[in-house]
């Protein structure tokens, strides 16, 4: 039998450009909307890394944000609202020599996906997330997200909303996800290092990238995003989880957002434990089933 | 009654962790293995630890089809076990107890009563925990239970625990027997000598074990499931063998992260399940039209129990029929199959497994809370036998559409990793590229194509079974674990000289319309059973068929008897 | 035609952001002013910024029920606009357009073509945004649109941005009507000159906010959804005014979190409710089967969108039938309403809280996407006609027991805080009192408790509308807002001689047997159409009556035309 | 019109026994089950704040803890598995005059209902959530839950639990509860002053009860549990988050279990900010609906 690929051999196989992964088909993403920022990031990302299209597996639920499979060549599912994580999770352990991408929104991820983000990152399913964060939902046409300030005033809330955002930085820490970066969507330069590295990186990695929503959101605009974005000190030790959650707690107490990576480790990711309890049995494709039905002789 | 000779029925009740279930294992065990046709039934208490267990045990000479009327020996291993039981105790009954016990029996007039002192002995023994082989040692003897095939049974089954708690369990079962040797047997029922050709190549398994063993034998890949009363059995199986053959099993968050799983790993390229019950297949509903929608495949089993909401978790029932077949919102399909049996368990997961890959939609397969516990012997099954089915993948020819209309209206799909195979699935509607579409005559056209695709589903399964010959004054058609019963009512009616006919499907949908009608058309009145409060099956016979059928549904936590099919025949004859 | 005399179709089509909804906004609210009957049908582009939108303006002297085949006038802002709508441009008709634009037309034989410079002039202005007023004042001079009161509407409209914005816009206003006044209307089309006795006491409404305001009127105190199309709308209203009756709302994390929200709001003795569409319904399955078990009572709005799966998410469909009817493990019950039009909206969800309190079962009742951003003139409501209906409340005296068996199978209820009230709300199966009880016998007897009493749903409602008399050749069965599409094509068929009948029910569970079986007993051939692929209410009504309706169904994004019924009848009766 | 009767009015109104909040029915729970310990010091401390048993309302989800409510005199909904949070919000926001309860298991709260936790947190519902964690998930009979140790071995993963279990309390501060305590359920003294101080706290309170499974859960006995637990030093500032966080950190990698107040702070809650919106339009339950109608008018 041969041995499995590895998803690392996969990476640098290919010299393509950027716009060789992009697909055909027009984005639908309104003028200036942050988003194409990611997507720019995302192809940048993608060719460097050197990753085959075929071998990329592409995978959202529903949002402005989730239409970005449709504009790149790779394998892809658009599923539903909140459900890419898992869908995602069951691809990678089918086929944990392709490369797995979610993209998604805020609401897709923090909202109605809120449940399935902390299983993903604990059980470090080896595959990157990132969140398109415009502090909105975008295709319902304006409404709080879980990211929203508690200025901003959605239009099932126009009052203001009613609750402390959430910062998706310090729920992956806590969640265990091994790498977990952050950028502003317009530096496009730091996004795609981000995503490349935590494509590369070996484990859950996750990548919050701020984007604009210019149509629905007003007080989140690329200017804000931008001058509150603050790089880490060079210094900054990406190995110390309690460090990380207290540079995010500090910055936001003075209004910063901090950018670039906060935090990588490694352990085992679940496709290894997987492949681990099938040595363990000495389990192939073709072990004969006649040894399980015979443990049911009477 | 003639049908029925060969033929006992063992009741053993007691309190749950007294070794109820065990005792009930072994004689089950013991009479395949002489090949006796054995099918049990139990029912666990609602309480975690205690409570009443039971665990009844038919064996026979001749095909059982279901746990039958009632029990003719009833084994209590305390008052509260006598106590659920007593009104049922008829003369003629044996009643095995413990004596002295807990409890004083009032034996009614002409039962047949079997004083043992099971507590007591076990004790006497130092081994209290031997009461039940006590027990069963006093049943082989007043039963004629194949005693060689009990002492191989216990042997196996405690070898891992070491010689001496062998050694002690045979003690105990050798004073059971000891103690009813000294009393005199008064009845004259009797475990059946299995004939000489009696097929002994069996093995016996539980109806959750078996759609475990079925998804193996069609070449699962992939697993995902959240614990739930009383699907759980079924990932347990899986769980233990799954990585033997290479897969992967998951247990999930949720239902949603399940079913959402199992949809991502089957369009990697993998063969993909999930189990559950009622509560997780409503949880179910929207990812299962995306898998339609997608046309991507899985494989959904349900283990009804008793509902709406929370329910009755541990009881009987046949009620999500509705949910299985139009839960999820838009017009969306799926196929939905019933299993009737242990023997269906394996094949019929099976079926599910290749008529998923074929068709590129969800399939349901619903099975229940009391065939979920039942154990049964069945042939054993050679995976060689199995006929499996494998999606059509694209052969790497010119441009791939993910969603080409065809003929057949199946389009060919592709594993990740395929050069020139890459396309989006999704559920949005969308052209045959996958692109988004939401022109009118785009959604008509791709609802055609998914829906039209699903009409030829009859013709990939065997006809379903038709009972009995010409014409009939009543036809009944039945589906699920009560078919079993309903084949017995059958032969004691026709025995009575009664013109009755059943039919019994396991496509439920899309229902196979005009192997209805064939049926309708040779009967005079139908009866429908079912356990479920509304007539589920009925209520889809009436929309899709010109049938009529008479309802007759029972919603107690039980399942249906033969004796009380035959009653309701018998009233409409009369 | 003779019957749409002073009934006169515009469509004004261009840009997402261009004012088409603007200007189709102001010639209702205008016309419904001067007491014409207005209906309106919008679609929007599925782009988020930007893309075709088109806005359809009914506007007669007579009651109008739907948005009638198609238009007679077509403004077209852009070339998009007119090449979206060319091939609808037939003999007869009118089409305004801009010109110099971006777009040469080539008007079709027969068509009369008024170019109006539109953006040209608005660039003149030195005000761009007005170029939707210029056509508008063109648009008023061409098909004698009230004047005046476009007058009051843009200035009530524009007061909130200042004098200068009103100005502007009449400005541009002005100048539209002058470039028409120039040219030569060569076409016979124009509004009708409202009645004398038209009544002017109306409000405009789309269906989303006419249930929201249905809700405020029902006594709605708590709501709590999740955003989705094209349901968000619902929400947004209530989030405006329900604070002013000291209620909450809250936008939840999704729809499982909403509707469980409403139930302990319910439980807690609050009128509550939800609104979502397919998707989010889907969701909220296993809930509903909650709110049926434990007996609290719930409204959920489902806006049905095209499906399956996300499907066509502005598009109209009629399809969440069976899952609103059908979605939930065990056999589980609920009352299901559909609204026809926006009169409905307000009243039937005021009838949907009527039915949740007294029953205090889950209540769902159907919208639809074309429903719900169709703006009507409707009568005004107030708030004091309408019957509201509060749960029957513990007296206060003996036992309390939450389950109560009574004859109505209605138990009182008991807000949380009142002594001696307490009490457990369960998903378990339970006994009188609330206390768990897998006996059986009692889930029969519980099941049947909470079936019977839905058996008295249909007494609650008026019949459902028979429209004709006598015997007819074919009976039309519809639902939504079919109905009002059916209503128009029977008149004119009647008016033509055939002999045809409708019938209307909003209640389409329990479904109200006897009255269909009435209304089927007088026609020879039933026709039932619906927007949906599987003919869903037809199901229905095969399965529980003896009525055998042909389906006619569509699934192209939009809702019927009352030609399309003339036709399918006439093709029927020839 | 009278003035809304506020929840701490309705504290310290009755003198009642603990025994006198028992409900009639028997337990249903194994003998030995920590959750019996959850319930003792659920009525010790409902003795000690004195509120009247139809003022509290008890919702659960299901499990075997999710049984609790029965055993409670109280009104109470037992609902579905992982929806007692969005329930009991929905209750809570009803009447914000009622003490509202949650009591709940670690799967329950954590995996299916997981999604539903941060939101009730932030948004700061004015409810107590009882967590009674026992590693385990009792009433399916023995699957790892995902507090679960991973040498554990469930009936669905007889080989061991795959990924590293989550820990509630650091969720639970990361998500904005503002009063975060957690105990041994064996310890009746702390676990009662926990809830009791919990639901005195005006905001969304969460106690964590380590609660032993002596039928399935081999590993977390109440032995092991008992000499893990660890009081906070008396010193312990509740008011900084940071601070609880790291002793938590700390705490896990000495593989000990911090029991005590972990923190507490006030902000506003849901229901005031709500009552807010009200008052700032002038709403009241006779507000003329015509004045809303009217706005429809041409
Ligand atoms: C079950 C379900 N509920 C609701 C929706 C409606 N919906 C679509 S996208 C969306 C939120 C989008 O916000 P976000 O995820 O932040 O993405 P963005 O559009 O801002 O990029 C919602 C509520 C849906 N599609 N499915
Ligand atoms: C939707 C749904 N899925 C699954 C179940 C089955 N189920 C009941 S309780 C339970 C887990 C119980 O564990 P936990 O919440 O930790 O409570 P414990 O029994 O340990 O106290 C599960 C999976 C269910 N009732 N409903
Ligand atoms: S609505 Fe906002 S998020 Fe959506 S495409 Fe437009 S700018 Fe982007
Ligand atoms: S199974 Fe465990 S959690 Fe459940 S009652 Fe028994 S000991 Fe308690
Ligand atoms: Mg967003
Ligand atoms: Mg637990």
């Amino acid at each position: 039998m041969n041995a499995p690929i590895k998803l690392q051999e996969r990476f640098h196989k290919v010299q393509l450009e950027p716009k060789d992964y992009r697909d055909g088909v027009a984005s639908f993403w309104c003028p200036g909307c942050g988003h194409s920022g990611v997507l720019t990031s995302f192809l940048r990302s993608l060719s460097e890394i050197g990753v085959e299209p075929e071998n990329l597996v592409s995978i959202s639920g529903i949002g402005c944000s989730s239409r970005l499979p449709y504009f790149v060549k790779s394998y892809k599912m658009h599923t539903l609202h909140g459900r890419a994580g898992p869908v995602a999770t069951g691809a990678q352990l089918a086929r944990p020599d392709l490369a797995v991408v979610v993209t998604g929104g805020d609401g897709d991820g923090f909202s109605i996906g809120g449940g399935h983000m902390p299983h993903m990152a604990r059980k470090n399913v080896n595959m990157t997330y990132i969140l398109m964060d415009n502090h909105v939902y975008g295709l319902t046409k304006g409404q709080t997200s879980p990211t929203s300030h508690r200025i901003m005033k959605g239009s099932v809330t126009p009052f203001g909303a009613v609750e402390e955002p959430l910062d998706p930085i310090m729920y992956m820490l806590t969640y265990g996800a091994t790498f977990v970066g952050q950028a502003f969507a317009g530096n496009v330069k730091l996004a795609s290092q981000l995503i490349k590295e935590g494509m590369e990186h070996k484990g859950f990695s996750f990548i919050n990238l701020l984007s604009h929503c210019p149509t629905y959101n007003e007080i989140d605009t690329a200017k804000v995003f931008k001058s509150a974005c603050e790089t880490l000190d060079v210094g900054h030790d990406v190995t110390d989880v309690s460090i990380a959650m207290q540079v995010v707690q500090k910055a936001k107490q003075e209004g910063r957002i901090p950018t670039g990576l906060l935090y990588k480790v490694e352990r085992p990711t679940l496709d290894e434990r997987m492949a681990e309890l099938v040595t363990r049995v000495g389990g192939h494709k073709d072990y004969d089933l006649r040894k399980v039905i015979d443990l049911s002789r009477p | 009654m003639d049908l029925n000779k060969n033929d006992l029925i063992i009741r053993v009740g007691g309190e749950g962790g007294e070794g109820v279930i065990s005792v009930g294992d072994f004689i089950t065990q013991a009479c395949a293995r002489v090949g006796l046709d054995v099918y049990t039934f139990k029912t666990f208490p609602a309480e975690i630890k205690g409570g009443y267990a039971m665990y009844q045990v038919r064996a026979s000479t001749e095909p059982v089809y279901n746990h039958g009327d009632t029990f003719d020996v009833l084994c209590a291993f305390n008052g509260e076990a006598y106590e659920m039981n007593k009104a049922r105790l008829k003369p003629g009954h044996a009643l095995v107890y413990d004596c002295p016990g807990d409890f004083e029996p009032d034996i009614p007039e002409g039962v047949h009563a079997y004083p043992i002192p099971m507590t007591q002995t076990a004790k006497e023994l130092n081994n209290v925990r031997a009461k039940n082989m006590v027990a069963m040692g006093a049943l082989s003897v007043l039963f004629n239970i194949p005693e060689a095939s009990l002492r191989e049974v216990i042997e196996t089954k405690f070898t891992r625990r070491g010689d001496a708690v062998v050694q002690g369990n045979l003690k105990a079962f050798e004073r059971g027997q000891e103690l009813a040797r000294a009393l005199k047997k008064t009845d004259s029922w009797a475990i059946g000598t299995p004939k000489a050709d009696a097929k002994r190549d069996v093995i016996v398994m539980s109806g959750n074990n078996a759609i475990g063993l079925g998804a193996l034998i069609a070449g699962l890949e992939f697993f995902s499931a959240y614990p739930i009363t009383p699907a759980t059995e079924v990932a347990i199986y899986v769980a233990k063998h799954l990585p033997k053959r290479g897969g992967t099993l998951i247990q999930a968050e949720d239902e949603i992260a399940s079913i959402s799983q199992v949809l991502g790993a089957a369009y990697a390229g993998k063969k993909s399940m999930t189990s559950t019950s009622g509560p997780g297949l409503s949880l179910m509903s929207e990812m299962l039209g995306m898998s339609f929608m997608s046309e991507t495949p899985c494989v959904v089993v349900d283990v009804q129990r008793g509902g709406p909401s929370t329910g009755l978790p541990t009881k009987h029932e046949q009620s999500d029929l509705f949910l299985a077949i139009h839960g999820g919102h838009g017009d969306c399909g799926r196929i939905v199959l019933s299993v009737e049996n242990v023997h269906d368990c394996i094949g019929l997961t099976v079926t599910a497994f290749n008529l998923a890959e074929k068709y590129q939609c969800p399939v349901i397969l619903l099975s229940d809370g009391s065939l979920a516990f039942s154990t049964q012997s069945v042939p054993y099954p050679n995976p060689d036998d199995y006929k499996i089915v494998n999606r059509e993948r694209w052969d790497g020819k010119g441009e791939f559409k993910r969603y080409a209309l065809t003929a057949s209206g199946i389009s060919p799909m592709v594993d990740p990793g395929t050069p020139g195979g890459m396309h989006i699935a999704t559920g949005l509607e969308h052209n045959e590229s996958g692109m988004p579409s939401y022109a009118g005559e785009n959604h008509e056209i791709m609802q055609a194509k998914r829906f039209n695709k699903l009409k030829t589903v009859a013709n990939d399964m065997p006809l379903a079974e038709v009972d009995g010959q010409g014409a009939a004054d009543i036809g009944v058609i039945a589906w699920g674990s009560t078919i079993g019963v309903v084949r017995e009512a059958l032969q004691r009616l026709r025995a009575e000289g009664c013109k009755v006919k059943g039919f019994y499907p396991k496509l439920l949908h899309p229902l196979p319309v005009q192997q209805f009608e064939d049926f309708g058309a040779g009967c005079k009145r139908i009866l429908l059973p079912e356990v479920n409060y509304l007539g589920q099956l009925a209520h889809f016979v009436r929309a899709e068929t010109s049938l009529r059928p008479e309802s007759y549904t029972i919603c107690g936590g039980l399942p249906f008897t033969p004796e009380m099919i035959v009653k309701r025949v018998k009233e409409m004859l009369a």
